[in-house]
């Protein structure tokens, strides 16, 4: 019983990390903060959710197959993100501080339909 | 509980497929398929098809996305306007979809237990396969067993497709050794990619094997593990260049494994006939038609399992060859 | 508590496709393309033990796999989309 | 549960026509190779639909079950998704052969060259000389 309230807990703060990570993916403004929402809280959720879900499926093999999915959602989730961001500044795009302290991206613009 | 999930990803579907259909950035909208089947994979599982769920998730989201993208790059980005208003197209489209929709009145509805389609041989797999084949898995003792010549049809055309791509993307072999020690492997700015790749591909090999072998007691088997396979020397070749990868996987070795699986399958086909039992009859093939029967998947599931893999990586390397060719040697 | 999660990762999943569908510039797609490609390994686990089943987790497994090479593989040829055409515009 | 008994068969046909319309109204190869899976993919959602039966489990026997979906259909889909990728390769390689030798995977581009092709055979053999037929290069517009 005890167990069961942890879990959901865990899947509850899982879910809401979640929820918050696709409503900043809607809603921020360009590219460079749109993938801080969705990378940042993609880790932080995904963890919760499956640290939930271990603690439902007690030792077993269940829960070596939830912690296989945990260590590839964190080495590939960020990596991914890493690698993203970083092919993004170097096509030119640049973030919207950046622009307004006045640096020139090397592409006109970030919303222009060239590099959309 | 099931049935939301099941309206909510097919509406998602519906959506993607809009959206797929009035697009004209080609890359956007191989994303969206990319995304278009990792739904149905979510689909196929809600619906109980597990190992449909496992292939799809292997095959369409990952091989056939990076098999449009190679492709996207030699043949431009962007579709070209219509220049006439496509009226006839919608009306047919619409005149057919009234037509369907009108026949599917007379479906038995969803989820019913007693419609004709649970009638037929569904039951004596179900019921049976345990005794006669002795594989948990229903889908595997149906694919690699009782329908095993099906299976054996499906391997060929995959095998006759593999043969089909590398003739219409051949190089010539003389270009092919010259050039290939030129030619720079690609992404090399991206380090930290790099290294998590190489941490992450003695996992995702050790994963195909395991679902080629435990294919037998849960969702998995030779289709899915070659396709995993694939998948991992695929990551290696898109961040170390085609040239290191080819050095351990050749042409001609893949070429002949290609064949080989084909011939196990095949070979196991033979020996069932020269012990006696029809063609794909394991049963003959230990004292114990259990124990045969079990060793007949075992083979067949391999020799699938080493076809897919060695297919889909040679249509790979064609594809990358011919991006490579086209930006440092055609110029 | 596993439906309240599911339903959260349905509407998150949404929010994605939305973004995918509207993203000005293809980096958005490849970022909400990634997302929903998390946000399903996660559904998928989920759905595993919504149903009881939880021995069907392989497939969460191929799909974070898989969704790592898509990922890597859309940057990659993207890349070198980008150079080209910054070759043929000097 | 009647409400929705028939709602998977309409978004089968619905998909099903979204991907004959990519196919028939698309005059861009790679766009009608997408609108063709679409197309597959919805004759993969008619057969497992078919196949579920509610309240069951997935065809893997395990003693704490007894009704399970029908494994038919997903012994004939599972292979029909590895042969459609082949089948798909395979038609990439041939728009990749037909961007390299016309320079367009345009439907309507490569049409019209293939006529003025035919059209300067044919004046050739009627013994026109090369040069005289140039002023038919125009003639597509």
């Amino acid at each position: 019983m005890v167990r069961d309230v942890i879990s959901w807990i865990f899947l509850l703060s899982g879910s809401f990390f979640c929820l918050t990570g696709g409503i900043g993916l809607i809603r921020f403004p360009e590219f460079f903060s749109r993938i801080h929402a969705a990378s940042l809280t993609d880790t932080l959720g995904a963890s919760l959710i499956l640290i939930g879900l271990m603690f439902q499926a007690g030792i077993s093999l269940t829960l070596a197959k939830l912690i296989m999915i945990l260590i590839f959602s964190l080495l590939a989730g960020t990596t991914a993100s890493h690698a993203m961001a970083k092919a993004a500044l170097k096509s030119g795009m640049c973030p919207l501080d950046q622009i307004d302290r006045g640096r020139q991206p090397t592409i006109k613009s970030y919303r222009d339909q060239d590099i959309t | 509980m099931e049935t939301l999930i099941d309206i909510v990803l097919l509406s998602f579907l519906v959506f993607t497929a809009l959206a797929v259909a009035k697009m004209n950035d080609l890359f956007a909208v191989v994303m969206l398929s990319g995304i278009y089947s990792l739904l149905s994979a979510s689909w196929f599982l809600d619906l109980d098809a597990v190992d449909v769920a496992f292939t799809e998730a292997s095959v369409g989201a990952g091989i056939s996305t990076l098999l449009f993208l190679a492709s996207l790059k030699l043949v431009g980005r962007y579709e070209k306007r219509t220049r006439y208003r496509p009226l006839l197209a919608l009306g047919v489209v619409l005149v057919t979809g009234t037509l369907l929709i009108y026949g599917t009145l007379d479906m038995p509805h969803f989820g019913l237990a007693d419609t004709p389609v649970h009638q037929h041989v569904a039951p004596r797999y179900l019921n049976d396969s345990m005794a006669e084949v002795g594989v948990p898995n229903v889908v595997t003792s149906v694919l690699a067993s009782y329908r095993g010549y099906d299976t054996l049809g499906e391997t060929l055309v995959i095998f006759t497709a593999g043969i089909g791509v590398t003739s219409l993307l051949r190089v010539s072999r003389r270009t092919k050794q010259e050039e290939q020690r030129n030619v720079p492997a690609d992404m090399q700015q991206q380090i930290i990619l790099r290294v998590v790749a190489k941490w992450m591909l003695p996992l995702i090999m050790i994963f195909a094997f395991y679902v080629q072998f435990h294919g037998d007691y849960g969702p998995g088997g030779g289709f899915q593990a070659g396709v995993i396979f694939a998948a991992g020397v695929i990551l290696y070749t898109m961040l170390y260049g085609l040239s290191t990868t080819q050095e351990v996987f050749r042409q001609e070795l893949l070429e002949l494994l290609a064949a080989a699986g084909v011939l196990i399958y095949g070979g196991v086909g033979i020996v069932c006939m020269i012990l006696g039992g029809n063609f794909l009859d394991y049963n003959v093939l230990r004292h114990d038609p259990v124990h045969g029967q079990h060793l007949g998947i075992l083979l067949v599931e391999l020799g699938v399992g080493i076809t897919v893999a060695t297919v889909m990586i040679t249509i790979f390397f064609k594809f990358t060859w011919r991006t490579v060719k086209h930006k440092y040697i055609i110029k | 508590m596993f439906a309240a999660t599911a339903l959260a990762l349905l509407v998150v999943m949404a929010l994605a496709l939305a973004r995918a569908f509207l993203g000005p510039t293809l980096y958005d797609r490849i970022l909400a393309v990634n997302n929903f490609g998390t946000k399903t390994v996660l559904l998928l686990a989920v759905m595993d033990f919504l149903s009881g089943r939880p021995d069907f987790l392989d497939i969460a497994i191929v799909y974070a796999l898989i969704n790592f090479i898509s990922v890597i593989g859309v940057l990659r040829f993207f890349e070198y989309a980008l150079q080209k055409t910054v070759e043929q515009g000097e | 549960m009647n409400i929705i008994g028939l709602y998977n068969y309409w978004i089968v046909v619905v998909l099903m026509m979204i991907g004959f319309y990519v196919v028939i109204a698309h005059e861009n190869l790679i766009k009608k190779l997408v609108g063709l899976s679409i197309f597959q993919t919805s004759v993969f959602f008619f057969y497992i639909s078919t196949g579920k039966i509610s309240g069951a489990t997935a065809p893997i026997l395990d003693s704490r079950y007894n009704l399970y979906s029908n494994p038919l259909p997903h012994v004939l889909i599972l292979t029909a998704i590895v042969v459609g990728i082949a089948t798909t390769a395979l038609g990439l390689a041939l728009v990749v052969r037909i961007q390299e030798s016309y320079g367009s995977i345009e439907e309507h581009e490569i049409q019209s060259q293939d006529t003025k092709d035919q059209m300067e055979s044919q004046l050739e053999a009627y013994g026109f000389k090369k040069k005289h037929i140039l002023s038919i290069q125009n003639l597509d517009e």
